[in-house]
């Protein structure tokens, strides 16, 4: 009758299978191959170049503000590579390598960044929401997907990430209770890279770990190595194969680190060490993985080397479009399209009283 | 045609989509088992099952931010917020995804999902369950908000927002649900979205009005030819958002007086709209200052005192007697 | 490096000490003076009489909705009778019973439920919230009342109540995260009464109780029989203390039955069985304490009777005096008041202009 | 007096206030260590420590509910949501609560806190952060809805929001934060919430505008001086609710024409409510129709083309130019 210890059943596990001293765990390694390795390594790299690439235009002035994704290559791409392109990815704002790898051009990012509705356009056919800025937002939107695609009775689940700071908002705690309640096939990735703009996780949250969250919904919850691609890659394909199965969602935090600022706008030396910085420097998801394929036998140096040189072309090239294609947008009438499927009368009057100015303007400019 | 409420008719309407489209799912808090708690989903878990009438956990954000996947998916979700004053738990889905997203997707993505809500007094219920504030909705850019006025336009309206491609409000008077009942047809009936109507027509003044408003400016209206012989022109809204202005225009045009009638606060409320619309269009026409006949700049009382928060036949008339004699 | 378990150090239980069939745990039996058990008791049958009452009133249409407590009497009472006059009491909308051990007036109560703001006039110097109606909402309330207490440096805690169903809301998640991580001195009162107007508890959560949820925020969470008012005490009174001596905060689950109706606009027939309705009559917590209080010759069976009629004498005096009060209450003119601390210009004007109709009305009716 | 930008002044506000009055407590994201993503809390972490300066978990309905308790408590919380797009999330908290407690509780209990937010556009931020949606308080009764123009009234109406027995939500233009300086005494100022002044007296023509539209109107009104001779009077409103119709009604009474600018989206903005006030107070006295220059009903387009959607001084101009003509 008395008092006695209640037993919490639903699994919270620690996974790691290649740590930052190149150290491997032969038994949980994943079985991929050649192909699939070096898809997942040039994914990240495409990811941490782009990503340099941005900052040098944001400091020059030719993007505004955007989120570095620095250092958190592997617990994107570990996590996005289990998908299908049948399956839905639903992204927060921190996720450029792994929107990139589903289809998203490296031109659309551009625009994005430099303030042109343009950028939001995603591949068509694509199942990729467009980023999500409000904190936690999105995750009830993979919810939703998730049940459709079930009630369609297809096998697609949702992919849906999220920062450590989101797991504070009351849509992360909804979003995860509807998921369990209804079995959908979800995946809930976590990118907790310790750090919410300048508030560390441990002042987002009293708990140690952010997995045994899972618990409160009666979903299994994993922490993962989030700068070890390959525990990444294997716990999600296992959420992903539960959830598939009709074995419900889960919830996987990646431990992960974000090296660079919060966005462009921010000043991180406001409020952590260098020192902090560099132990995770030391931690870096992609030389480890280099290592290892190295090691493995799956490329050389020199072939990682080349592999490189393509991507910053690839990357060239981008810029080089998309720098000429804002040259050609920018018509302000075009802020009228797409808000309704169809725009209302009160709107087709803003619109040509817009227009009118436009003209008259044209006409003064012309009589200057 | 039957002669039915309004909590049947948008039952009818939710029922015939329900059957012609497997896109159309509900959610909501007591809509599935327990029919509603205005029974306005009843017997629908019965016929349509547990997969396409959601009893979902006690949630509003969830409920609308998974509307909103759904919607995305390619499906069309109708959700029920229990009462409208608890919908401001889900703004942040509605404001920052729902309104927007088709925008932010270049048109690739869209949200066509319908949140119900019933508004307003009038049923004697607890605090938060009365008050109407559709002017918050009507003044968020992507949203479309719609407030039918009796059973037959709940109908026609309910089937045209949930075919609308895009997100649509649907406020429902709770005072109106089991008020009186209507001929609604039995075939398929559906009333464009943006479009308002004249319910009375008339040459001396305009009353503009929508919802549980409509039948006492109708009253007043009646009221006003019987003693002062005056003729008074009633347009119903239907839509709030987009706001239809032709059909107030070209009436004031003609009566040179309005009066604006609404539930909802005053100040920032719909009736500034419209009356900034007619004062905008048809300035050189008005012969006396635009009226508005308001619920006041107070949360709605509790229901001891709703009474004298909501507008009547008589604030109505005695506003209209002004209107004129000026 | 591997795959491992990972433990949840915070602790977990289930408490029950005296059980309907009248076994004790005298282990456990907390020592409350025979003046306390009493107390407790006349709190609880003043909830149910109470209660009762306000069903008849509605019944003959002379007060709107509410929701009857019936079945939740221990469950509220065991809880806030741990508390001090100077700790903050912050309510749902179904804790009548606590409500009136707290201070607020029968008469208050019924002049709320009829309609009349007046009912919202909380004892002065007392410090307790109003009810709450929108679900769950009141949990953050609690946190900031917490928080300001240790920022002045008291022994004050909170205690706030709220229902199964609100464990799904945000701000329930929000609420014990915020508390968790400013280790603010509150207590999380959950009344599990099984269901949330239709939704049952196994379809509001996927989890096996509510208790566990308090892993995910670091928190010490109990799950107590919430029809044994000896239970429902001593959790509180350990959270209490642990709350009053800085050891944060802690989520109980009290496991009771809503006997009644959600409200009276409610027809539970429609979605659970009379079956289950009757097995929880058989767990009703008041014969089970008035056996023990009995039992422990704390009082006779007659002086528990003689108690009663105390209670219905008090009820019926509150009753008659509340109807004679709102005969007195009802100027229109009074729903300006205390909006604001001081009426603002257009208010002012949108009173007089309602003073003027009514002077009007006044004279037509005179002029009848 | 010290010359400022608008940064700087809300922060002496807040450090004066917080030295003056220990019930002074602020809370948000990233205000602590970080001093707040446009530093307008820089540097209060150090003088007043970590226990009144809460750097917060990331949930905005938290930040605000839980300053509804400290209200409650006797403090005076400050709180900040990190940009106005996000105080959708507690929304519910706002109204239904701090909007209410004091009506509820028979005046027995109060919520005195403040909740600031940057608004509106032209910082080339990302989406979500440059809305101007201050009518969805304005037209929430209970709540006070204050908008400062520049340095030195954003002071002012900052000590007095802190002041104010009543919730107030105080909406900072982003886009004046750094844009310029000006003298702000250092001995305490405060402007009395619900009153607007006039910052340019003239005959011919009222603007009514807040907020970062203060600029181009001034403008706007030198530019129909040098160019058409007419004199603007302008009216910067400071409080938008309760808004203070006394000064525009007189101002038109004289000028007869009025032109009103807000960044927000047209439809239901505050603009019909400063329009509805002074068609009901000045009818006879307009000379034409009182002209809006607004966003337009849309969703503020990323910065490549927000100077687009943000009204701007040829747009004042050439609507009071039609205003007068007409
Ligand atoms: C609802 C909401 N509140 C505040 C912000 C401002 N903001 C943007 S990102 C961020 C921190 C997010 O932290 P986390 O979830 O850990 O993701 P990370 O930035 O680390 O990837 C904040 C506060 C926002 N975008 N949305
Ligand atoms: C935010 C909000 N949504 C919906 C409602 C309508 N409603 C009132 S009580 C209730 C169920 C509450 O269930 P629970 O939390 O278990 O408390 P109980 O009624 O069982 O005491 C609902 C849905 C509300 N009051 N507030
Ligand atoms: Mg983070
Ligand atoms: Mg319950």
């Amino acid at each position: 009758m008395p008092r006695s210890d209640i037993a919490v059943t639903d699994s919270l596990e620690y996974l790691s299978i290649l740590d930052e001293h190149g150290n491997l765990d032969r038994e949980l390694e994943p079985q991929l191959s050649a192909e699939q390795l070096l898809d997942l390594y040039r994914a990240m790299v495409r990811g941490r170049r782009f990503d340099e690439r941005l900052l040098d235009l944001q400091r020059q002035g030719r993007i505004g503000t955007f989120p570095p994704i620095k250092g958190q290559e592997a617990s994107q791409m570990g996590a996005v590579f289990t998908l299908r392109p049948s399956d839905w990815f639903v992204p927060a704002f921190r996720e450029t390598a792994a929107e990139i790898w589903r289809g998203r051009s490296l031109e659309s990012i551009i625009l994005y960044f430099n303030g042109f509705n343009e950028g939001g356009l995603s591949p068509e056919g694509r199942k990729d929401l467009p980023i999500a800025i409000p904190v936690g937002s999105q995750v009830l939107h993979a919810v939703g997907l998730a049940w459709a695609a079930r009630y369609r009775r297809t096998d697609e689940i949702a992919m849906v990430f999220f920062g450590d700071g989101a797991t504070s908002q009351g849509d992360f705690h909804e979003g995860l209770n509807f998921a369990a309640v209804y079995q959908v096939p979800a995946v809930f990735v976590c990118q907790n890279n310790q750090w919410a703009i300048s508030v560390p996780v441990s002042r987002q949250t009293q708990t140690p770990t952010l997995a045994q969250k899972a618990h409160a919904y009666g979903m299994p919850g994993i922490q993962v190595d989030g700068n070890d691609v390959l525990a990444v890659y294997v716990a999600a394909a296992e959420a992903a194969e539960r959830a598939r199965n009709g074995g419900g969602p889960t919830l996987i935090e990646c431990v992960t680190y974000r090296l660079m600022m919060h966005t462009t706008a921010d000043d991180p030396k406001r409020y952590r060490s260098d020192e902090e910085v560099d132990q995770w420097r030391q931690r870096d998801p992609l030389p480890r993985f280099a290592a290892y394929l190295q090691q493995k036998g799956t490329a050389t140096e020199q072939q990682l080397a080349e592999m490189e040189t393509r991507v910053l072309e690839e990357i060239q090239t981008a810029v080089e479009s998309a720098e000429k294609r804002m040259e050609e947008l920018g018509d302000p009438l075009d802020m009228f399209d797409h808000l309704y499927a169809e725009l209302p009368p009160h709107l087709e009057a803003q619109k040509s009283a817009l227009a009118g100015e436009i003209a008259a303007l044209g006409k003064e400019v012309d009589n200057d | 045609m039957t002669k039915m409420t309004m909590v049947q008719a948008i039952n009818l309407a939710l029922r015939q989509e329900m059957a012609n489209d497997d896109r159309v799912v509900l959610l909501g808090e007591d809509i599935g088992r327990d029919g509603g708690v205005f029974r306005v989903t009843e017997g629908l878990i019965d016929t349509f099952g547990t997969e396409r009438v959601l009893d979902t956990p006690l949630a509003e954000s969830a409920i609308a931010g998974m509307a909103v996947g759904m919607a995305i998916y390619g499906l069309r979700p109708v959700c029920e917020i229990q009462f409208s004053g608890f919908a401001y738990h889900c703004f942040h889905q509605l404001e920052n995804h729902a309104a927007r997203l088709r925008w932010r997707s270049q048109g690739r993505l869209s949200v066509p999902m319908v949140l119900r809500a019933p508004y307003g007094g009038g049923v004697r219920a607890l605090e938060h369950h009365s008050e109407s504030r559709e002017a918050y909705w009507a003044h968020t850019p992507g949203l479309k908000m719609v407030i039918p006025s009796g059973p037959r336009s709940a109908r026609a309206l309910m089937v045209a927002a949930i075919r609308d491609p895009d997100p649509v409000i649907f406020y429902e008077a709770k005072g109106l649900y089991r008020a009186f009942r209507e001929e609604v047809p039995d075939e398929e009936e559906t009333i464009p979205i943006g479009r308002s109507r004249i319910v009375r027509e008339g040459r001396d003044l305009t009353m503009i009005a929508y919802g549980a408003m409509i039948r006492p400016a109708l009253e007043a209206a009646e009221e006003l030819r019987a003693t002062d012989g005056v003729e008074a022109e009633v347009i119903d809204l239907l839509t709030i958002s987009p706001l239809d202005d032709t059909l107030m225009l070209q009436s004031v045009t003609r009566t040179g007086r309005a009066v604006v009638i609404h539930e909802a606060p005053r100040s920032f409320g719909p009736g500034a709209e419209i009356t900034t619309r007619l004062m905008e269009g048809a300035f050189y026409y008005l012969e006396a200052p635009i009226a508005r006949v308001t619920g006041y700049d107070l949360i709605i009382p509790y229901f001891s005192r709703e009474k004298w928060f909501i507008p009547n036949v008589r604030r109505i008339v005695d506003a209209a007697r002004r209107t004129l004699v000026s």
